[in-house]
């Protein structure tokens, strides 16, 4: 069903409400200002833990709400349409997927709740460059003492600043390009020998990296199997790059929306410029954009939680259409609000930098079509 | 409406979709299975054979042609969302509806809406069984889409009416028996003077001369009327008020076009399928043409897009929930992904989808049918008023 | 120099003022409704060739005016416009090319004066597939008595229905895929076991499939050297492809002057069609690209007279060009004209399918990116 | 011109040219031609050191700061041919113009042809010799490019203009010394009412304050004007005629857009060059990513072709034929295709193209400078009017 459920429209309209009461624009350009390293306001994401989106994906044994992916992407939407800033994709769905899915009843029992209660933030380390490449991992973890030392790098760890503990993926044995030898670790931020770096974006979010300096782990610190991670690591993936995609979406609606009401409202050369045939189909384009893109987030979505085969193909493409439809948008709103839209001091500039670190984040276009092309078999 | 009628009028739909997609499978003959293609090839003709008329003959008999229509007037007597369900399934099952064509999906419910009782009774039970093939004549040369430009008079002669002037792109008209049509009858205002008619196309002065379109075909005819008397009973609503029902009946059009027409033809497997085949594939198993490729996978995810997003409108309906925003976009968002494809089609093809004439041992017949449908495709985003 | 020299401007304007007065579509439409196999009238050839335009690249030595290629291109374009049938680039650049680059003193003395002067028809058969694939040759060409015997087929060779020779690229060593091993032959069309059957395409010209049954030919048919022949025919087939661009840009520059001749007439709604903004920005968009691609097709005849280093890469940038541009042109043609452009009754229908053809002729617009990715180094 | 003396000028010109470029071989520091980027970068002010200086005194000796000016205003004195080749050859020598800005590109011809014998001798001279920055103060808040809507007014105190109002997106105006300005001079009345005003930015009640803008720069401000008394020989043309003036120098903003603005920053390598040292190559030698390599490859096609149109226009202008219709697209293609540059350098570098704030171990400075580019030439559309 490609509707949303009754439970999934109060979601919405509470986030709606609550987002416009208490996290406007304003409030993201407040704590930009403030030159937070975290890339997030405590007070603001505390609210959020108080209304539960933290445990929206986590199952209710461990304290979340077990609403669903669905359920994450009609909460991240509202927030991408204000540029909230807070941690849920990097810890509420990333780090809480790959324990919920993958993880010992210990690591479920020890970090589950406090991620659905916001008292814990984790993070998800997989990248080791500028692109998204999860098959190209080579974080080295060698066998030490019936445990592990890893040792190498991370980077552009989404809310790495933030982070009290990390999802890794690394290698314990093959090597970078192998389907084989992956293996996801749980490890502590505070753990001996990881230390992290700030990496200013764009966007004014927290993002790190990690250097991993022969930091042991025992063996219960494996997450699913050693050496066969890989299909988890993807699962883990698939959900949150579903999730971009619903902030991303957010993102593109409000820039839209934003962007009609200016045109709707602003004056040239003695015309309404929402009156321009050429503007008027420029906005038209952009409608049907952003009415072909909003099925595919939300049928990936939906397939997670109805655990579907085409899961994947769904996800890239949820992803690569998100991705397009949303620097789309951003684009446009830049464009269309002419000279103020270059301005800091109007709110196009957060929108169009949010949506250029989001379209990077797991994944670009030509990474997920491709992914697309060799899952369908082209 | 409480939720628990919702409920349960969801759970009757669901049984009657069974029900329907039963009698359909236990009806539509094993022989027309493989046959579909020579149906629409066909249209607005209908196929001979014993196998054809039986099929015909069933669904006529059960009223399920026009599965909305009142029984009385040959129809099935299903309420809305009964009768989509009816014509969803014939697709479900691999199967078609025999009665399609104008009559069915315009001129019925507009006779229904605005028709007076003779009317009704002499036309819808023709056509509701398939009897009777109707044709539309609005458009005229130099008019395009713009009726308030219509020329096509006919004058009051005290038992007649006297008709004469041209229609043009006139779908079907070849074979068609009847044509409802547009004519002036007030010159002096514009779309005040406007009257809706029924012309019978055995009439004395009606002539059709088909087009020839550049995919070598004649969908299209222009239709000449010289001193056409059409009798005055013939008039649907008031005079020179046929602007209104010609905007109503422009919505059963556009829902018409929507459900009915046929647009995949020659090959219809998916593209990476075909590309495969023609253009090979590398030492990675990709499509060996990889700026081809990536135009093939744009191509695939966008109209992976546009199925989902015409499954939430479908979604949107069975839910009870109005035409929503997506409606707006998704026919031009079709057209446009449907040429797409015939365009990417025609490249695969490489020089095999130049080919013109008959098909042979030089070209396939998807092939041949490819390139007539890229070419009469290319109509579609004009006769949509996309410009 | 990009701009046209005296002697050429003047070539230009007598092309147009021929092809207005005697060839103009109308002709064109009676050749096509009178079924001629060899897609072309004779009278009308026999006109192009008292003209010199059969011989503007051949040496004078040889009976023509050595003109040149931009030369040739001028005309062609001019011919483009009104979709003008006759066997120029197939003959009088294709054939001719190949002779007075690698042909024998007897190949050149026998064959180019008659080429010049319209007596004699020649052709390309290069591909053996439904892409062109120079790349991929496979005809064999096997050592016999002195001489070779061919034995295998060409497809969709241009003007083979008319042409007394062929130039044939085959196979005297390595296999399809190979750099050597390619060896180019000229047959006559009556060579005894060469067969040719009609291949009927959308654009109404001559297009033959031929089969080769062990047809034999004496050592002085091969053209260049034997088994190293691809580096002729790449430069035959690098000025076979620079003169169709030139035909398409013809094409697509008549398509859109067509069109908006027609805009400024057509009424609609009580306006003029071209008043309307939407559409004058689709003109606006397709006059641009119109200007961005006519200085390619330019560039690479002029630097094929000029014998530069980069010919390759300029004459693929001009044909996937004008491939692209003769696309959108009359496409644009088709929708813009409305239902009548839809007709047989109507020119635009030639436009577009001879743009079709010779889209696919010497290298789709894929074909050419790819050849350009490679040359530049991508 | 009869063929002969077209030969004449023909070679004439040749051998000016390669006369301005052995001058500029001769004269250009040695030290700066690793620079250029601090040059281009500091713009509108003039980097300090010995050589810059050196630079900037032997070109103001020569007067070819201005080369087609009168030579008592401290130009060059040159045809208009020669003083073309002079600015070009700058270019093609690794240098640069020293003298650039608004005083050199719009303001001096606008005083040229409409100033009187007094504003010459203040202004023209000092602005030879790049003595003076000047701005522009046209937009208003609300008006955007329409400047019908201009609402700063001047009044008319006997001796003086009064004026107050707001101007925005004045670029450079940070380091003004003068600003060229519109004024309303009479209200009744849209563009006639309209006058040109020359403005001293020392004056008392004149305030600048710095627009930032989303690439973290503040290349524009807005100018605030309160009650700024300008002398009344400060109006050049006629009162209320500065409409016509204005149009004239827009004129030379465009071709002082086309001509001077840098539009390269950060790394300036050919598109597949940097692409294959950022995503590396596949093992046929192809760069790595399937799908950015397709969109790399048609982007730098049509860069090739822009130039190629680029070099017809200039081939067109030596040829001393008048601006062709390639004129009329050129500027909006090239923006266009610029900014496809940066999109894809953007996903070229990863996320390395994503960074903020200083260049350091984790960011390189052409990355950083890339994306800050990227931010500030999304304005170059809307500044060029493209909506």
């Amino acid at each position: 069903m490609s509707l949303l459920t009754d439970e999934q429209v109060m979601l919405r309209d509470s986030a709606r409400g609550w987002v416009k009461a208490n996290a406007p624009v304003g409030a993201f350009r407040k704590m930009r200002d403030g030159g937070n390293p975290k890339g997030f306001d405590d007070a603001t994401f505390k609210a959020i833990a108080g209304m539960g989106w933290t445990g929206v994906v986590i199952p209710e044994a461990h304290g979340g709400s077990e609403f669903g992916y669905r359920s994450i992407g009609v909460v991240l939407e509202e927030l991408g349409r204000n540029v909230v800033a807070a941690p849920l994709i990097g810890s509420a769905v990333g780090a809480a997927s790959a324990l919920a899915l993958g993880g010992t009843k210990a690591q479920k029992r020890d970090w589950l709740p406090k991620i659905a209660d916001g008292t814990a933030i984790g993070a998800l380390a997989v990248d080791e460059g500028p692109r998204h490449a999860p098959d190209r991992i080579a974080l080295a973890a060698t066998p030490k003492g019936g445990g592990y030392a890893l040792s190498g790098g991370k980077t552009f760890v989404m809310e790495g600043m933030a982070a009290d503990m990390f999802v890794v993926a690394a290698r314990t044995g093959g090597k970078a390009g192998d389907g084989t030898g992956v293996t996801l670790f749980l490890m502590p931020a505070g753990a001996r020998g990881l230390s992290r770096k700030r990496r200013e974006l764009m966007d004014s979010r927290g993002y790190a990296d990690l250097t991993f300096g022969d930091v042991e782990v025992g063996a219960d610190a494996v997450i699913g199997k050693a050496g066969e991670g890989k299909a988890l690591l993807d699962k883990v993936l698939d959900r949150t790059t579903a999730a971009v995609a619903a902030e991303q979406m957010g993102l593109a609606q409000q820039a839209f929306e934003t962007t009609i009401d200016y045109m709707k409202t602003r004056v040239q050369f003695g015309q309404l410029i929402g009156s321009f045939q050429a503007l008027q189909h420029r906005a038209a384009y952009l409608f049907t954009a952003l009415q072909l893109a909003r099925p595919t987030i939300d049928a990936a979505l939906q397939a997670i939680d109805e655990d579907a085969p085409d899961v994947s193909e769904l996800v890239s493409l949820a992803k690569a259409t998100a991705n397009d439809v949303v620097n789309y948008a951003t684009r446009e709103m830049i464009q269309l609000h002419g000279g103020i839209g270059m301005t800091d001091a109007h709110d196009a500039g957060f929108y169009i930098k949010r949506a250029r670190v989001l379209e990077a984040a797991f994944g670009n276009s030509a990474y997920h079509r491709e992914r697309y092309a060799r899952l369908i078999g082209a | 409406m409480d939720s628990l009628t919702e409920v349960d009028d969801t759970r009757r739909l669901a049984a009657f979709r069974d029900e329907a997609l039963a009698w359909i499978e236990a009806n539509f003959p094993e022989s027309l299975k493989t046959k579909l293609e020579e149906y629409f090839q066909n249209m607005p003709r209908y196929p001979d054979g014993p196998d054809w008329a039986l099929w015909k003959q069933r669904v006529r008999d059960k009223g399920w042609g026009t599965p909305g229509w009142p029984k009385e007037f040959g129809g099935g007597g299903l309420s809305t969302p009964e009768a989509r369900i009816v014509l969803q399934a014939f697709t479900d099952c691999g199967a078609f509806n025999p009665m399609t064509g104008m009559g069915t999906s315009m001129l019925g419910p507009t006779l229904l809406e605005h028709g007076n009782a003779e009317q009704k009774k002499q036309h819808l039970t023709r056509v509701s069984r398939g009897e009777v093939r109707w044709c539309q004549g609005y458009s005229e040369p130099g008019a395009g889409s713009d009726l308030a430009g219509l020329q096509t008079k006919a004058e009051d002669k005290g038992d007649h009416y006297l008709v004469n002037g041209q229609k043009i792109w006139t779908s079907g008209s070849r074979f068609a028996d009847w044509c409802f049509c547009l004519v002036r009858t007030d010159p002096r205002s514009k779309h005040d003077g406007i009257s809706f008619l029924l012309i019978d196309m055995k009439t004395p002065g009606v002539e059709v001369r088909p087009i020839r379109t550049i995919s070598g075909e004649s969908p299209f005819s222009e239709v000449f009327f010289t001193d056409v008397k059409v009798p005055k009973e013939n008039l649907v609503g008031k005079l020179n008020k046929g602007w209104t029902i010609a905007k109503r009946l422009l919505q059963f059009e556009r829902n018409a076009t929507n459900t009915n027409r046929r647009q995949l033809a020659g090959d219809t497997r998916p593209l990476n399928e075909i590309a495969r085949a023609y253009v090979g594939v590398d030492d990675q198993g990709r499509i060996a043409d990889p700026d081809l490729r990536q135009r093939i996978v744009r191509h695939m995810m966008e109209f992976r897009s546009l199925r989902l997003m015409q499954q939430r409108m479908l979604d949107e309906t069975k839910a009870g929930q109005g035409p929503s925003e997506f409606t707006s976009v998704a026919k031009n968002a079709r057209a446009r992904i449907q040429q797409e494809r015939e365009e990417l089609l025609i490249e695969i093809f490489g020089q095999q989808g130049l080919g013109w004439g008959a098909a042979g041992d030089q070209f396939k017949q998807t092939e041949i049918d490819t390139t007539r449908a890229f070419f009469s495709n290319k109509a579609m985003t004009i006769f949509s008023g996309t410009t």
